[in-house]
C-alpha cells in the first residue's frame, strides 16, 4: 500500500503509523454527564466495510498527521489531506 | 459412524465406499431455538456445547461461506494459557483443559499436540514481566517454567542465543501449550454438533435481523428469513459489519493478520517458539511446513490479505531468531480478519437487544479459546447468565474502566 | 555414463564446454545453458525423487517452476536447500544435489510400503484414528507422522549467504519475457516509458526458446534474442533475469526476488545470493504464460511421464531428448508439435494417442507424417516403476495395444498463469470456450497478455503483448506507436478438455507431490468436502510446493464430475503470494544477526567501552549497564557504583532520554493539556516533574520539563517512550488543538546529557563551569535550570534534577562535545572520587527513592496506582482526565505502588513475584499484587522492592508473602513506603 | 573557543580508504560533512508571510513550500514538512547557524539546533543511485528526484533526510545511528566498492 502524503508525495506503507477512525471528535466537556460521549470517543469506532476516514501519521517522513479516505475492502485510497487544516 | 482404527480398516476393505458425509447439508428450517451466526471454530463449538451440555439441539449454525473459511482456517494454531490478568487466565486455562479432552469428546483427531510454547526474553525487564505472568499462571493452576539459556538451547539448539542484536536471556515455557490442527477443529465440532441434531448450513450469510419490541425474532439470510428465539453472533472479523445490521456499535476494529508456511521439511522445530525482540512466532506442522506469523498489518481492513512491509518484518524477525531458516522458502502467505478489541480482550455478553448474544473481540488469539468460548457462550445463551470463567468479558467494562489490557496499550486496537 | 540423451543439434547449450556435477554422489556432466533437470535427462537419469506420502518413484514432469516431482536437496552442509526444483536450477560447475524423501536409497525406499496400505491411508485418515490412548499422540503417532512428513532435510546451521533488498520505480513492469512479454516491453520502451522486464528464467524468451516457429521470418529463439538486445539498448529499460515476481501488493507494489548468485557455485565476491526487489510500477503487464496440464490416468506419476511441452523444451532448448521411444498422449493439436520435434531430432515416436471423443483429423495426419501410429483412445496402463517401459493403449473400441516406450508425453491443454492477477483479490473467471480459468477483475493499472490471458496462439501472444505494452505506456502519458500486429480474433485452438481417463492402471494422481489420487478426491466428495477449498484442506490437493499449478484445475474438474456439477460453477481455491516459494533470507535481506535492527549509541559510548563497561540493549539503544572492575561480581560492581554515588559522586549518561523542544507562545498551554499537572505557571529557570496519561486515563509516560524561556520548554521522556510521546504531542498539536501556537521537535540526538549525582556533584560541576557562573544552592536551587558555558565556552544546559535522590545535576552539551565532556567530568571529578555508574546502579537508586519507571509505568497503572493521584489537576481538562476519573481507576482496592522490605534483609524480593496476605494460601483467590522492581540497597544493607499492592498505602507495616512459585521461591516482606532512602528529600536540597 | 574536543558523528565508525570490491574505481565515495550548521525552523502560527519576508531579508531567498532546497546567502533551506524547514550552512558552522536563525527570525519561527544531532554524509559516484536504492524507497531517477530535491524518509530502518546537490547526495542521519548507518552503507556498496573520505 502506498499513501500519497500531501507534502512528501507517494510513499510506502512502512513510513506511516496508523491511528484509526478519524470521524471521532474529542468531547469538549468534562462534565460528569458527558460520560457517554467520552466512552464513545475513546472506545467505540466506525469500522465500515467500504470507505473509511482514518488518521495516519507520516511518521518516517514529514510527521504530518493525515486524514485518509480509504476503502477497507480494496485498500484503494480515495483522498488524503493534512489533518491540521490551518497553520 | 464412529471413527476408529477398526472402522478405518473395515472401510478400507470395502473400498472406502461407505463413508458418510461428515455433516449433513440441510435446508434451513422455518425457525430454531437458537441460530448461531458464524460457522467458525467458536460458532461450531457453541453449537456442540449447547447440544451436549445444555440439551439444546434445535439449533442452526449458519455461515456465509464454506465451514472454516474464516480465521479458524487461517490461524497459526497456537494454543496456550499463558495469560497474566485474572480476567483472562482462568478462562484460557479452562480452554486448554478442554483441548486436552477434545478428541475423545468429539471422536475426531484434531491433533492436539502439546509440544510446548516457548517465549524467549531478551532483557531483565522483559524477564520480570514474564515472571509476573508465569506466577499468575501458577497461581491459577496452569503450568509454567522459567528457562535459562542452557535450557532454551536444549529445546531449540539452532536459535541465535548469543550473537544476536538482542541476545536471548531465557524463556518462559508452557509445556502444555502447543498446536491443534485447525481444520480438524472445525470438522470435528461440526460433525459432533450435526450428529446431535444441529443444522450446519453453509453459504448462507446473515443479511439482517428482525427485532420486535426490543426482542430478536429471527434473521434474514441469503436463504430467506429464519425465525429464532435466540440469536448468537460469532463472526470474528466480521463483527462490526454484522453488528451494524442490528445497530450495534462495537469497541472493535477489523484488522488483518498474515500468516506464512514454508515448504515441507523434515523435523526441525519441536516446540512453538515466540521471539521477544521482534514479531515472529513459529511452529512446525505435522506436514512439515514451518507455520509462522508476526504482527498485524495495523490498519482497518476487510480485504483478507496484507501487504509487503509486514512480510519483510516477519522474515527479519525469523532470521534474527533462527538464522538457519534463511534458505527455507515461504510457500504461501495469507491473511485473516481479526476482531481487534479496544483492550485486546474478548467479549462474551448479552446485547441490549433481548435474545441477541455476542461473542467477539478475540483479536489474534481466539483459536486457543475455541473450546472455552463455545462452552461459556453456550452457557450464556442457555442460562442467560455469564459463565464464571468469562465473567469479565462484558461490554460494560469499557465504560467502567475495568478493562483487561494484557499488553497495557490502551484503547488502540492495532497495538494489542 | 556419458550424456546418452544429448542430441547432436539444437538448443541453447554450449556443447563445447562441459560442466561436471553430482547427483546422489554420482559424477555427471552437462553443458552451460542446462538446468539440472535437462542435464539429468541428458545423462539418461529418469528417477530423481520420491513422493511425499507413498514414496513413489518420480521423475521430471515439467521444464519450469511448476515442477511437482523433481525436487532435490541442492548443495551441502550449511548451504543445503531442500525441495529445490531441478527444472529451475541452472547448472554450474561443482553442483551437488541429492534426491530426498527416501531411505535408504532412491532406488530402494522402505517407506514405499506405504502405498500397499493406501486404502487405510486415504484422504484425512489421520482425523479418524490415533486417538487412543490419548497420550500416545505426542509420544508415538505424531513423531512417526512427522518423521515421514516433509521432504528434504533443512540445514540446522545459520545461513552462510547474504541477501539484500532494493527498490525500483518504473512506469511499466512487464512480468514474463515470452512472446507476449517481450512484445509488451518493446512497445512500452519504444514509446519512451521506463520499463522493468522481469523473468524468472535465465534466458529471455519463454516458450519462444522451446518452440520451433518463426516470427517475422526469424526462428523464435533468434527473435527473442533480438528483442532482448533491443530492450537492452533502451537506457530506461531494466531487464531483470532470474527474477521472479512473486507477489502483487496494494498501490502498484510488485515484490520480486532476483537469484543473483544461485547459478554459481558460490555468489560472486561482494554480491548477495539473492536480492528482494520492491518494485513500484504505475502500470503492469502480466505475461506469465500458461501451464500445460496433465491428463490424469493410472500410474500417471511414473518417471518417463512428462508434459508434452516440457518434452519440446528439452529437445528444442536444451538439445536433450527425455526418451528414445515416445508415445504422445494429448487432447489438443498443439501438442502434436512434440511428436514432430522429436521425430525431426531423430527420436522415434511410436504413437500419438488422442483421447478426444471428437478426434481431430490433424492428429492422424501428424502421426502419418512421422510414421507413428495414431490411436483414438486412452492410456490404459503403464509399466515400469522406476521409469516407464511400455504403455498399454485402449482405443475407442476397447482394443488394447502395447507400445514399448520410455517416454510418454502428455498434454491435457493449458491453464493461464493467472496467479499474479488474483493476489489483490481478483477472482478468476471460467472461460468455457478455452476450458480454463482466465483473469477476472484486475488490480488497478494491471493488464494481462499472451497465454496468461488465455491467448494461446503465437500471433495472439505477440499482438496482445504489444497492445498491452503500448496501452500501459499511454496510460503513463506516453504516445506509443500504433500496434503493428493485430491479434487473430479467434485463437485457432480447438479445446476439448480431457481431465482424466478411466484406466486400469494403478493409482491415478491428481496432485503428484502430495500424492492425492482420484480415489482421494472421490472419498472427500463422499464425506461432504465438496467445495474446492474443502477438497484442498481435506486431501491437501494443491498445498504442496507447487501450489497445484499442474493439479488444481484437474482436481476441480474431477470434483465437478463426481458431484455432478458444471465445472464453471465449482469455483477454485485462492492463489496467494508467493508465485513460487521464496527464501526467508531474501525477505530479511541485510536485517539479520547484529544488523537485525539498527543500534543507537549514546555520546559516551566509546568512552564507556574504553572503561570496560558492560552494555545492555534498551530499545534500540546500547546503554552502559555497569562498569565492572576486575575480580568483582556483578552485585559488587553495582553496590560499589551505588555507594560511590551516594557517598561521593557518580556520573551516568542519560542522553537516551527523549528530549523534546516545545516552543511557542502556547507551549505552556499544550503542556497543561498533556500533563496531569500544570506547567504554564512554571517560572522560567525551573523544571517540574510531570505525568501524562493516555486518553483512557492510564499512565503513559513521565519526565521532567524545564522552562528555558517564556516560550520555550524542554521536555524529557523516558527512553522507551520517546517516540510515542513525540507522536502523541504531534497528534495533540495537529489534530486536537491546531489553534495552539506551539511547535515541537525532538532534540534527543542533539544533546549529550549526563547525570552527575552525589554529595560532591556541585564541586564537579563547578569545576566545569566557566568562571563567573554561580550554582550555589541559593543561586541554583533544587529544580532550577539554566544555560551556562563550560570548559571554555561550550554552551551547556544545566538542570538540578535528581533521579538518584542525591544532590545532583544533569548537564547537557551539544552531542559533538559529549565524548569530551564525559572525559572532562571524570577528570574534574577525580579528586572528589567520581565513578561512572550504569543503568543497573541507576535502577537501584531510583528504587531506593521509590521513583516509578518502566516496570511500574506498564500501561496498566493509573496516576492513583502510582501514588500520584493527587497530582491530577481539578482545574483543567487534560488528556485522560475524564476517563482517568472513572471510579474503577481510583478505587483503594486497586494495586498501588508501595515498598517492600524483606523480613530477612538477605532475601530477595523477586521482581515478578505475586503478593498474598501473610497467612493466606498462595493462589489466585488471594493474589493481591505483584513485585515490579527489586534491588539490593547498599545503604539499607537489605534487598528491597517496589510493588503494586491492593490498597497498598493503607497497609504499611503489614507483612505479606512474596511468592514466586515459578522460581520456587518465597519470602516474607513488610509493606512500607516506597521512599526507602531520604524520604523527606533533604539530600536533594543541600 | 571550547576546551572540549568536538567529535564528529562518524568519527571512528568508518575507516577512510577503500571498502568492498577492490576492482576498478570505487562506485561510491562517501565524505563526511562535519561541522555544518544544522537547524530546524518551524513557522509560528499565522507568521508564514512574515517569516518568509524575514528569511528573504536575512538570507536572500524565500522558503520552499515543498520538499526541495533553496540556496540562500550562507544557508540552504530544505523543506521537510508543512511549515518546517531544515537549514544547512557551512558558513555558519555548528551552533552558530541556529543562533543566527533564532536571532533573525524571533517570533516568526521556532528554531532548534541540530548541528550535533545529525551526521551528514555526501555520497557520489557512478553507482550512488544503485547503492541508495537498496535502502531508500523513493524514486531516485534524475528526472524525478531532480537537482535540489529533498526527502525525509528512512534507510535500512533509520530515519534520514536526503537532498540532491547536482550529482551528489547529502544524507543527514541521526547521530546515534551513525554506526549502523555505516554498516549499512558498507554492505550496500560492497559490490561497487566504496571510498571513504573522512576529515584529515
Ligand atoms: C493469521 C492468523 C493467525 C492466528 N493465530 C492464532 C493462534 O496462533 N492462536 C490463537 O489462539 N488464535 C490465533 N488467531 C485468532 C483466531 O484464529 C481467531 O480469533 C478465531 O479463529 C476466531 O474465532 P472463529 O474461529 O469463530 O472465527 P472465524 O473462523 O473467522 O469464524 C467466523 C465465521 O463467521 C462467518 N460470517 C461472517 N459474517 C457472516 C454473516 N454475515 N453471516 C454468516 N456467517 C458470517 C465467517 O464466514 C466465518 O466463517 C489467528 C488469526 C489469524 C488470522
Ligand atoms: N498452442 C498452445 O496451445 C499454446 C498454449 C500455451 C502457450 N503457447 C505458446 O506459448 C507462448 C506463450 O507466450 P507468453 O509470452 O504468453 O508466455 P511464455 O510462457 O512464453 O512466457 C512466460 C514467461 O514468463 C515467465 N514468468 C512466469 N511467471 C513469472 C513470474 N511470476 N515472474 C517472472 N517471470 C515469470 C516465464 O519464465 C516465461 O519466460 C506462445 O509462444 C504461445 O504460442 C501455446
Ligand atoms: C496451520 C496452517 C498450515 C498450512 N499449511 C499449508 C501448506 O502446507 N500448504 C499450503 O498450500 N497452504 C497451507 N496453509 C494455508 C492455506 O492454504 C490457506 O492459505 C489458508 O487456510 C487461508 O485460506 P485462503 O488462502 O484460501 O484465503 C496452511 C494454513 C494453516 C492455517
Ligand atoms: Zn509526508
Amino acid at each position: 500500500m502506498r499513501i500519497t502524503c500531501p507534502y512528501c508525495g507517494a510513499r510506502g506503507l512502512e513510513e506511516f503509523t496508523y491511528r484509526g477512525d478519524a470521524t471521532v471528535t474529542r468531547p469538549s466537556s468534562i462534565d460528569a454527564r458527558a460520560t457517554e460521549a467520552w466512552v464513545d470517543y475513546v472506545y467505540l469506532r466506525d469500522n465500515p466495510a467500504g470507505l473509511h476516514k482514518e488518521f495516519w501519521q507520516h511518521s518516517a517522513g514529514c510527521r504530518a498527521w493525515l486524514e485518509v479516505a480509504r476503502d477497507t475492502t480494496t485498500h484503494e485510497i480515495v483522498a488524503v489531506e493534512l489533518a491540521a487544516k490551518e497553520r | 459412524m464412529r471413527y476408529s482404527l477398526a472402522s478405518l480398516l473395515a472401510n478400507a476393505l470395502t473400498g472406502n465406499k461407505n463413508w458418510k458425509p461428515v455433516w449433513r447439508e440441510p435446508e434451513p428450517k422455518r425457525s430454531y431455538d437458537v441460530i448461531i451466526v458464524g460457522g467458525g471454530g467458536h460458532g461450531l463449538a457453541t453449537a456442540h456445547y449447547l447440544a451436549k451440555e445444555h440439551g439444546i439441539t434445535n439449533v442452526a449454525v449458519i455461515d456465509k461461506s464454506y465451514l472454516g473459511s474464516g480465521n479458524v482456517g487461517r490461524n497459526t494454531t497456537i494454543v496456550r494459557s499463558n495469560y497474566l490478568l485474572p480476567g483472562n487466565e482462568p478462562f484460557y486455562e479452562w480452554s486448554l483443559k478442554l483441548w486436552e479432552g477434545l478428541e475423545q469428546d468429539l471422536n475426531y483427531n484434531a491433533m492436539v499436540s502439546q509440544r510446548g510454547v516457548l517465549n524467549v526474553f531478551h532483557s531483565d525487564a522483559q524477564r520480570d514481566s514474564f515472571v509476573r505472568r508465569g506466577n499468575a499462571m501458577r497461581f491459577h493452576g496452569a503450568d509454567a517454567e522459567l528457562l535459562d539459556n542452557d535450557q532454551v538451547r536444549a529445546l531449540v539448539p539452532f536459535v541465535d542465543l548469543d550473537n544476536a542484536r538482542f541476545p536471548i536471556r531465557g524463556g518462559l515455557y508452557q509445556p502444555r501449550g502447543g498446536t491443534v490442527r485447525h481444520d480438524a477443529v472445525v470438522w470435528g465440532y461440526a460433525r459432533s454438533a450435526d450428529q446431535r441434531g444441529v443444522d450446519v448450513i453453509q453459504n448462507c450469510a446473515a443479511t439482517g435481523f428482525r427485532v420486535e419490541k426490543g426482542r430478536i425474532v429471527g434473521i434474514e439470510t441469503e436463504k430467506g428469513f429464519i425465525g429464532a428465539k435466540k440469536v448468537a453472533l460469532s463472526v470474528a472479523g466480521s463483527s462490526s459489519r454484522v453488528g451494524e445490521m442490528v445497530g450495534l456499535r462495537l469497541p472493535i476494529e477489523s484488522h488483518v493478520l498474515q500468516a506464512f508456511v514454508t515448504e515441507g521439511i523434515k523435523p526441525l522445530l519441536d516446540t512453538v517458539i515466540t521471539f521477544g525482540a521482534g514479531h515472529f512466532y513459529c511452529s512446525q506442522s505435522d506436514k512439515g511446513g514451518l507455520v509462522f506469523g508476526g504482527d498485524i498489518d495495523g490498519y482497518n481492513t476487510y480485504a483478507q490479505r496484507g501487504n509487503l512491509p509486514v512480510v519483510e518484518d516477519v522474515a527479519e524477525g525469523g532470521m534474527a531468531l533462527i538464522p538457519a531458516i534463511g534458505r527455507l522458502r515461504i510457500l504461501r502467505s495469507w491473511g485473516g480478519l481479526l476482531d481487534m478489541s479496544m483492550d485486546g480482550s474478548p467479549i462474551i455478553d448479552r446485547t441490549d437487544i433481548d435474545g441477541l448474544y455476542f461473542n467477539g473481540g478475540w483479536c489474534y488469539g481466539g483459536f486457543k479459546a475455541t473450546p472455552a468460548a463455545g462452552w461459556c457462550f453456550a452457557h450464556l445463551i442457555a442460562t442467560g447468565q455469564p459463565h464464571p470463567y468469562a465473567a469479565a468479558y462484558r461490554f460494560d467494562r469499557f465504560a467502567s474502566g475495568r478493562v483487561i489490557d494484557e499488553k497495557g496499550m490502551g484503547a488502540q486496537p492495532n497495538l494489542h | 555414463m556419458s550424456q546418452i540423451n544429448r542430441l547432436m543439434k539444437r538448443g541453447l547449450v554450449d556443447r563445447d564446454k562441459s560442466i561436471s556435477f553430482r547427483f546422489d554422489g554420482q559424477r555427471l556432466e552437462g553443458h552451460p545453458g542446462d538446468t539440472l533437470a535437462s542435464a539429468l535427462l541428458a545423462n539418461g537419469i529418469r528417477l530423481v525423487g520420491r513422493s511425499f506420502k507413498y514414496h513413489r518413484p518420480r521423475g521430471v514432469l515439467t521444464a519450469g517452476s511448476e515442477e511437482p516431482n523433481a525436487l532435490v536437496e541442492l548443495r551441502t552442509g550449511a548451504h543445503r536447500e531442500p525441495n529445490t526444483r531441478a527444472t529451475t536450477i541452472e547448472l554450474y560447475e561443482g553442483l551437488d544435489a541429492a534426491s530426498q524423501n527416501r531411505w535408504p536409497s532412491l532406488k530402494y525406499d522402505l517407506l514405499s510400503v506405504n502405498q500397499l496400505v493406501s486404502p487405510i491411508f486415504g484422504a484425512g485418515f489421520y482425523y479418524k484414528t490415533f486417538m487412543w490412548p490419548a497420550s500416545f499422540w505426542e509420544k508415538l503417532y505424531e513423531p512417526t507422522i512427522r518423521r515421514a512428513a516433509g521432504l528434504g532435510y533443512p540445514s540446522k546451521q545459520p545461513d552462510p549467504d547474504t541477501y539484500e533488498k532494493a527498490n525500483a520505480f518504473c512506469d511499466v513492469i512487464v512480468i514474463g519475457a515470452g512472446a507476449a512479454g517481450l512484445s509488451a516491453a518493446l512497445s512500452a520502451a519504444r514509446a519512451g516509458a521506463r520499463v522493468i522486464l522481469c523473468d524468472e528464467d535465465f534466458v529471455l524468451g519463454g516458450r519462444l526458446l522451446a518452440e520451433r516457429g518463426e516470427i517475422d521470418g526469424k526462428p523464435t529463439q533468434e527473435w527473442a534474442a533480438a528483442a532482448a538486445a533491443e530492450l537492452e539498448s533502451f537506457p530506461d529499460c531494466r531487464i531483470l533475469r532470474r527474477t521472479t515476481v512473486f507477489g502483487v501488493y496494494d498501490g502498484g507494489v510488485y515484490a520480486a526476488v532476483e537469484r543473483v548468485g544461485d547459478h554459481l557455485r558460490k555468489p560472486a565476491p561482494y554480491t548477495p545470493r539473492q536480492r528482494l526487489w520492491r518494485i513500484v510500477a504505475k502500470q503492469s503487464v502480466v505475461c506469465a504464460g500458461a501451464f500445460e496440464r496433465p491428463i490424469v490416468f493410472g500410474d500417471n506419476d511414473r518417471p518417463g511421464v512428462m508434459l508434452a511441452s516440457a518434452v519440446r523444451t528439452y529437445v528444442n532448448r536444451f538439445g536433450v531428448t527425455p526418451g528414445r521411444a515416445v508415445v504422445v498422449f494429448a487432447d489438443n493439436d498443439a501438442a502434436l508439435s512434440t511428436a514432430k520435434d522429436l521425430s525431426d531430432s531423430g527420436v522415434e515416436v511410436r504413437a500419438i494417442v488422442d483421447p478426444r471423443p471428437d478426434a481431430s483429423p490433424t492428429a492422424g495426419q501428424a502421426a502419418t507424417a512421422i510414421g507413428a501410429e495414431y490411436v483414438s483412445g486412452i492410456v490404459d496402463s503403464v509399466s515400469g516403476a522406476h521409469g516407464i517401459k511400455s504403455v498399454r493403449i485402449k482405443d475407442t473400441q476397447g482394443r488394447m495395444t502395447l507400445f514399448n516406450c520410455d517416454l510418454l508425453a502428455v498434454s491435457g491443454g493449458w491453464n493461464p498463469a493467472i496467479n499474479l492477477t488474483t493476489h489483490l483479490g481478483g477472482k478468476p473467471v471460467w472461460d468455457e470456450a478455452r476450458s480454463c480459468l482466465v483473469p477476472g477483475a484486475l488490480a488497478p493499472g494491471m493488464r494481462v497478455a499472451g497465454a496468461a490471458a488465455g491467448r494461446f496462439s503465437l500471433d495472439a501472444c505477440l499482438a496482445s503483448g504489444e497492445t498491452a505494452g503500448g496501452e500501459s505506456a499511454r496510460d503513463c502519458g506516453f504516445s506509443p506507436a500504433a500496434p503493428s500486429r493485430s491479434a487473430p480474433a479467434q485463437d485457432d485452438e480447438r479445446v476439448t478438455p480431457v481431465w482424466h481417463v478411466q484406466s486400469r492402471g494403478g493409482k491415478a494422481f491428481v496432485d503428484l507431490q502430495n500424492d492425492v489420487t482420484v480415489s482421494d478426491v472421490k472419498l472427500a466428495a463422499r464425506e461432504g468436502f465438496r467445495v474446492p477449498d474443502h477438497l484442498k484442506r481435506y486431501t491437501t490437493l494443491g498445498m504442496a510446493t507447487d501450489q497445484g499449478k499442474t493439479s488444481n484445475l484437474n482436481g476441480a474438474a474431477l470434483l465437478a464430475e463426481v458431484t455432478g456439477r458444471y465445472l464453471g460453477s465449482v469455483g477454485s481455491t485462492t492463489f496467494r503470494p508467493p508465485y513460487t516459494p521464496v527464501a526467508i533470507g531474501a525477505l530479511a535481506g541485510h536485517h539479520r544477526g547484529k544488523e537485525f535492527r539498527p543500534k543507537r549509541l549514546p555520546p559516551s559510548h566509546r568512552w564507556a567501552e574504553e572503561n570496560g563497561a558492560e552494555f545492555v540493549e534498551v530499545g534500540a539503544w546500547m546503554r552502559a549497564l555497569m562498569f565492572p572492575k576486575s575480580g568483582e561480581t556483578a552485585q559488587e560492581t553495582v553496590d560499589r557504583e551505588v555507594a560511590n554515588t551516594r557517598n561521593n559522586v557518580g556520573v551516568c549518561d542519560v542522553s537516551t532520554l527523549g528530549k523534546i523542544d516545545v516552543q511557542g507562545p502556547d507551549a505552556g498551554t499544550l503542556l497543561d493539556r498533556v500533563y496531569i499537572n500544570g506547567f504554564s505557571k512554571l517560572p522560567v529557570g525551573k523544571a517540574r516533574y510531570g505525568l501524562m496519561l493516555r486518553e483512557d486515563g492510564f499512565a503513559m509516560d513521565d519526565g521532567t520539563t524545564a522552562r528555558l524561556a517564556d516560550d520555550h520548554f524542554y521536555m524529557t521522556t523516558t527512553t522507551a517512550n520517546a517516540v510515542r510521546v513525540s507522536q502523541h504531542l504531534e497528534f495533540c498539536q495537529q489534530v486536537l488543538w491546531p489553534e495552539l501556537d506551539v511547535q515541537t521537535v525532538s532534540q534527543t540526538e542533539q544533546w549529550a546529557q549526563y547525570a552527575v549525582a552525589g554529595p560532591q556533584s556541585r564541586k564537579v560541576i563547578e569545576a566545569l563551569l566557566d568562571s563567573g557562573q554561580d550554582i550555589s544552592n541559593e543561586a541554583f536551587p533544587y529544580m532550577a535550570c539554566g544555560t551556562f558555558t563550560v570548559c571554555g565556552g561550550t554552551p551547556a544546559r544545566l538542570f538540578r534534577l535528581s533521579f538518584s535522590g542525591e544532590l545532583a545535576y544533569e548537564i547537557g552539551v551539544p552531542a559533538r562535545f559529549g565524548d569530551a565532556l564525559i572525559r572532562a567530568i571524570m577528570d574534574d571529578g577525580a579528586e572528589h572520587g567520581i565513578g561512572p555508574y550504569g543503568t543497573e546502579a541507576l535502577g537501584v537508586m531510583r528504587i531506593e527513592k521509590g521513583h516509578a519507571a518502566g516496570p511500574e509505568l506498564n500501561g496498566q497503572t493509573t496516576a492513583h496506582d502510582l501514588g500520584l493521584g493527587r497530582m491530577m489537576s481539578r482545574k483543567k481538562d487534560f488528556i485522560g482526565r475524564f476517563m482517568g476519573e472513572r471510579e474503577a481507576l481510583n478505587e483503594a482496592s486497586r494495586a498501588t505502588l508501595i515498598g517492600l522490605k524483606p523480613l530477612d534483609p538477605k532475601m530477595r524480593v523477586s521482581a515478578g513475584a505475586h503478593l498474598v496476605p501473610r497467612h493466606a494460601k498462595a493462589d489466585a483467590a488471594n493474589d493481591q499484587g505483584y513485585v515490579t522492581s527489586q534491588a539490593y540497597s547498599p545503604e539499607l544493607e537489605s534487598f528491597i522492592g517496589l510493588a503494586m499492592l491492593s490498597d497498598g498505602p493503607a497497609r504499611y507495616g503489614e507483612v505479606v508473602r512474596v511468592c514466586d512459585p515459578l522460581r520456587n521461591y518465597e519470602t516474607l516482606a513488610e509493606v512500607c513506603s516506597p521512599h526507602f532512602v531520604d524520604p523527606e528529600g533533604e539530600r536533594l536540597r543541600v | 573557543m571550547s576546551d572540549l574536543q568536538s567529535v564528529s558523528a562518524l568519527d571512528g565508525m568508518l575507516v577512510s580508504g577503500r571498502h568492498g570490491s577492490p576492482d576498478g574505481d570505487a562506485g561510491v565515495t562517501l565524505t563526511e560533512r562535519a561541522d555544518l550548521g544544522l537547524a530546524t525552523l518551524e513557522v509560528r502560527r499565522w507568521q508564514g508571510a512574515a517569516l518568509d519576508e524575514s528569511v528573504r531579508t536575512s538570507y536572500g531567498v524565500g522558503l520552499p513550500s515543498a520538499p526541495t532546497c533553496v540556496e540562500g546567502k550562507d544557508v540552504r533551506f530544505i523543506g521537510v514538512a508543512p511549515g518546517q524547514w531544515f537549514a544547512v550552512s557551512e558558513a555558519l558552522p555548528n551552533e552558530m547557524l541556529a543562533d543566527d536563525l533564532a536571532s533573525k527570525l524571533r517570533g516568526k519561527a521556532s528554531v532548534a539546533d541540530h548541528s550535533s544531532g545529525r551526521a551528514v554524509v555526501r555520497l557520489e559516484g557512478s553507482a550512488v543511485r544503485s547503492v541508495l536504492s537498496k535502502g531508500l524507497a523513493i524514486d531516485l531517477d534524475p528526472r524525478v528526484f531532480v537537482d535540489g530535491a529533498a526527502a525525509v524518509t528512512s534507510i535500512g530502518h533509520m530515519g534520514v533526510l536526503i537532498w540532491r546537490d547536482t550529482e551528489a547526495f547529502d544524507l543527514a542521519v541521526f547521530r546515534s545511528f551513525a554506526g549502523s548507518f555505516c554498516a549499512w552503507i558498507e554492505d550496500a556498496s560492497a559490490e561497487f566498492g566504496l571510498d571513504v573520505v573522512t576529515r584529515s
